[in-house]
């Protein structure tokens, strides 16, 4: 049963397996992503009613809240990625983390750029210390802090194995970073109005939203496939079925 | 044939993109020296320090006195004494106050006897002399003082030679051999010219460039 | 081959992990106490950090008291992290550093020893120092007790938190700028909430909840740090 | 469709640049990531199909050649 186990797994981490599967999932991810994020986005943009408060700026919230889930899910996906390269030292965790850092941070950099635009028509300023975008400022300073880690250690095991502990520390340091900067925020200066978390959205709001959110996921799975793929290249390529990859491909 | 102390099966290391050794078997037994042999870079410390438990990027299995060493971590490191490059000597303690901090965790030792100790490796009258006026070679000589009050068995020294003179060097050949004869177990690595009765030989190769996986 | 000798007897753990403990900060005190020079460093770099507030920004009461807390303890928060580096390096460059790995007591709380080190070397003296340079900021009575407070609960989570950092960072290039990129996040919690508890007192609301709060994140960092930072010094060991 | 003409689509009642700006750095952005991703595995297949024929071209030196230590007189 251990051994049925234990084989499992080993498959499942094999790199090789990985490729050969993501190679075929990622078409459909593609394609799919696409459709939903375009969809969402159209259905947003030009047929969903503008908003009773802040008229039509409140449409930046189809790419701001995407992205910021997104980005907040792709750092809870590397802290479960991190336990097991802690754990049971799995290879292809540890380029998962390696692969998508990056990506999380260009998605928190988007959900604070499109949250400061938004912000400027809303509240008159380019950048208020309010409590969530202060959360994502912090967000992408986790992020600059694993990616600095992972470029500076040399050892690729090593530095997977630091950059995981470094991970691990992070998340459980997000709920009290958001917990302190909310109470921080009602301190200095009580929130006028927020820009989402609106009470009651109406049908045609939400539903774009969930379409352009699912198409964002998709999109990154995409996204965290070619870029897992392209560090199993780097990383194997000693073995044969690389060597072949290269030469059958490399034209 | 008594048991191994420290046994290491199929253990493989990796630096780079280099197989530092692959399928590599180890068995320490009692009343042994074993030299670590091998050209520059072939991962001579890297070996030393994986069965010290301080390196632990490795593949591979190690067991000591029969059962697995990661369960039993502190019982083995109470049974090892390990002095690598580095001699873990702090250069603004005296070699006295050095002694007994290393010796204090593991055995409390009287100062009467780390004394004798340090005498044992020639440090008469540099008691209370910080060690950062001492030379390399003397501060070799208080890292080496713990083998004397030493009650592990197994020691683990890395270039241990190192910046000893010739009657050091003499003393702790003696010294080793007179620990394998009362059942303790050396490993080491050394470039000094090293012939021991009844010494092993466990030779590491240029590490080859991975292949097939 | 194998000559007949029979094995030596096995060793036994015989000394406490508290008395292993002991001995670490002791040995720690004992060796900084000879460098006198590095531990004056933070604690002048604190004071010049905070004279340039009034220098830079307004010498005006009123300014002073409202910011005055939240300057000495991002002052404060400032010469903890510059003095992290030195945390492991010292021990990992002679050596000790591995000695200590190979001890016989959980390295955990090893680290936690030395992390305690490190607070009665640097944030204990942040924290005497504090009150004079409050006074030179203009804070009340009040302010100024409520302040020491929350950097007395404060500063030991800042040495514990950057213990993690300076373990991870061991043994790199760019060592102490990159210790600080991956702290600073970090600490932004003990910030908010430090600053934040004087803000209230000076407001005249309770604080007995706040400085709970703090406490809170004083043992959950004492908890939890210490595995941490120990996993990281294995990791940074490992790849030296 | 919740606006009358392509213009007010455009203009989306004052905020057009806003919306705009936003939807195009987005735009940007993820392209971006993408065609950086896809050039960089370009360039790993690339890089490994270079060295794989250096290696069948070349002989291949394996491990490092032991050291003579002769003294080199340039002239």
């Amino acid at each position: 049963m251990w051994q049925f186990i234990r084989q499992l797994f080993h498959k499942f981490g094999s790199p090789k397996w990985f490729y050969g599967i993501a190679s075929k999932m990622m078409p459909w991810l593609l394609g799919i992503g696409l459709i939903l994020l375009l969809a969402g986005l159209v259905w947003g943009l030009a047929f969903a009613p503008a908003e009773r408060l802040q008229g039509n700026s409140y449409r930046i919230i189809f790419i701001h809240v995407p992205s910021a889930f997104l980005a907040q899910s792709i750092y809870i996906m590397m802290a479960v990625t991190a336990v097991v390269t802690l754990v049971w030292r799995m290879k292809l965790a540890d380029l998962f983390v390696r692969a998508v850092a990056p990506v999380g941070a260009v998605l928190t950099f988007l959900a604070l750029f499109t949250g400061a635009v938004w912000g400027k028509p809303t509240w008159g300023t380019w950048w208020v210390w309010d409590a969530r975008l202060t959360s994502m400022l912090i967000l992408l300073f986790l992020y600059f802090g694993v990616i600095v880690l992972m470029s500076a250690i040399t050892d690729e095991k090593s530095s997977a194995r630091a950059v995981a502990v470094l991970v691990l520390v992070g998340v459980v340091n997000i709920p009290i970073i958001k917990y302190s900067v909310e109470w921080w925020n009602t301190l200095h200066q009580p929130a006028t109005f927020k820009l989402t978390d609106k009470p009651s959205m109406a049908p045609e709001m939400w539903v774009p939203l969930l379409l352009s959110v699912l198409g964002l996921y998709l999109l990154f799975g995409w996204l965290a496939c070619l870029r897992m793929q392209t560090e199993i290249l780097k990383r194997e390529h000693r073995t044969r079925w690389v060597r072949d990859l290269a030469t059958a491909e490399g034209n | 044939m008594s048991e191994p102390m420290l046994k290491a099966v199929n253990l493989q290391c990796e630096r780079g993109d280099r197989i530092l050794f692959q399928g590599l078997d180890v068995s320490i037994v009692p009343g042994t020296i074993t030299r670590v042999e091998g050209p520059n870079g072939a991962g001579k410390t890297t070996l030393l320090r994986i069965l010290a438990g301080l390196n632990d990027s490795y593949t591979g299995d190690l067991f000591w006195c029969g059962e697995p060493r990661a369960w039993q971590r502190e019982v083995f490191h109470r049974n090892l004494l390990y002095i690598g490059h580095r001699p873990g000597i702090k250069p603004l303690l005296t070699p006295l106050e050095n002694l007994r901090a290393l010796s204090a965790v593991r055995r409390p030792l009287s100062d009467g006897a780390l004394c004798q100790a340090l005498d044992g490796t020639g440090l008469q009258g540099y008691y209370h002399v910080q060690c950062r006026n001492l030379s390399a070679g003397q501060q070799r000589r208080v890292a080496l003082a713990r083998l004397l009050v030493s009650d592990e068995p197994l020691w683990i020294l890395d270039e241990a030679f190192t910046a000893l003179d010739y009657h050091g060097v003499a003393g702790l050949e003696q010294l080793l051999v007179e620990h394998a004869a009362s059942g303790g177990a050396v490993v080491i690595t050394t470039h000094h010219d090293l012939d021991l009765p009844g010494m092993a030989r466990l030779k590491l190769g240029v590490g080859e460039p991975m292949n097939d996986a | 081959m194998t000559p007949k000798v029979p094995a030596m007897p096995l060793a036994v753990v015989r000394v406490s992990a508290w008395r292993a403990m002991a001995l670490v900060v002791r040995r720690d005190l004992r060796a900084s106490l000879r460098q006198r020079q590095d531990l004056l460093n933070p604690l002048l770099f604190f004071f010049m950090v905070v004279t340039l507030f009034p220098l830079g920004v307004s010498p005006e009461v009123s300014f002073l008291q409202q910011a005055g807390s939240g300057i000495l303890w991002v002052a404060a928060l400032l010469s903890t992290l510059l003095s992290l580096d030195h945390l492991f390096r010292h021990d990992f460059d002679d050596g000790t550093l591995e000695q200590m790995v190979l001890q016989p007591q959980p390295l955990f709380l090893l680290v936690l020893a030395k992390s305690v080190a490190h607070w009665l070397l640097t944030g204990l003296p942040l924290v005497m120092l504090a009150p004079v340079l409050g006074v030179m900021l203009h804070l009340d009575g009040n302010s100024i007790a409520i302040l020491c407070l929350t950097l007395l609960i404060g500063t030991p989570v800042l040495s514990l938190i950057g213990a993690i950092g300076a373990a991870l960072t061991l043994g790199l290039r760019a060592g102490g700028v990159l210790l600080s990129l991956l702290i600073i996040p970090l600490y932004i919690p003990v910030l908010i909430f430090g600053t934040g508890t004087v803000a209230a007192a000076a407001n005249g609301a309770p604080v007995g909840g706040y400085l709970a709060l703090m406490m809170a994140f004083l043992v959950l960092a004492i908890t939890l740090a210490p595995f941490a930072s120990a996993a990281a010094l294995r990791i940074s060991l490992s790849n030296s | 469709m919740a606006f009358d003409s392509f213009s007010a689509f455009i203009a989306m009642g004052g905020h057009g640049p806003y919306v705009w700006i936003c939807y195009a750095v987005f735009t940007l952005f993820m392209v971006g990531l993408g065609l950086w991703s896809r050039r960089q595995q370009k360039a790993v297949l690339r890089s490994h199909k270079q060295r794989l024929s250096r290696e069948q071209n070349g002989a291949a030196n394996q491990g490092a050649a032991p050291a003579s230590f002769t003294r080199i007189h340039p002239s």
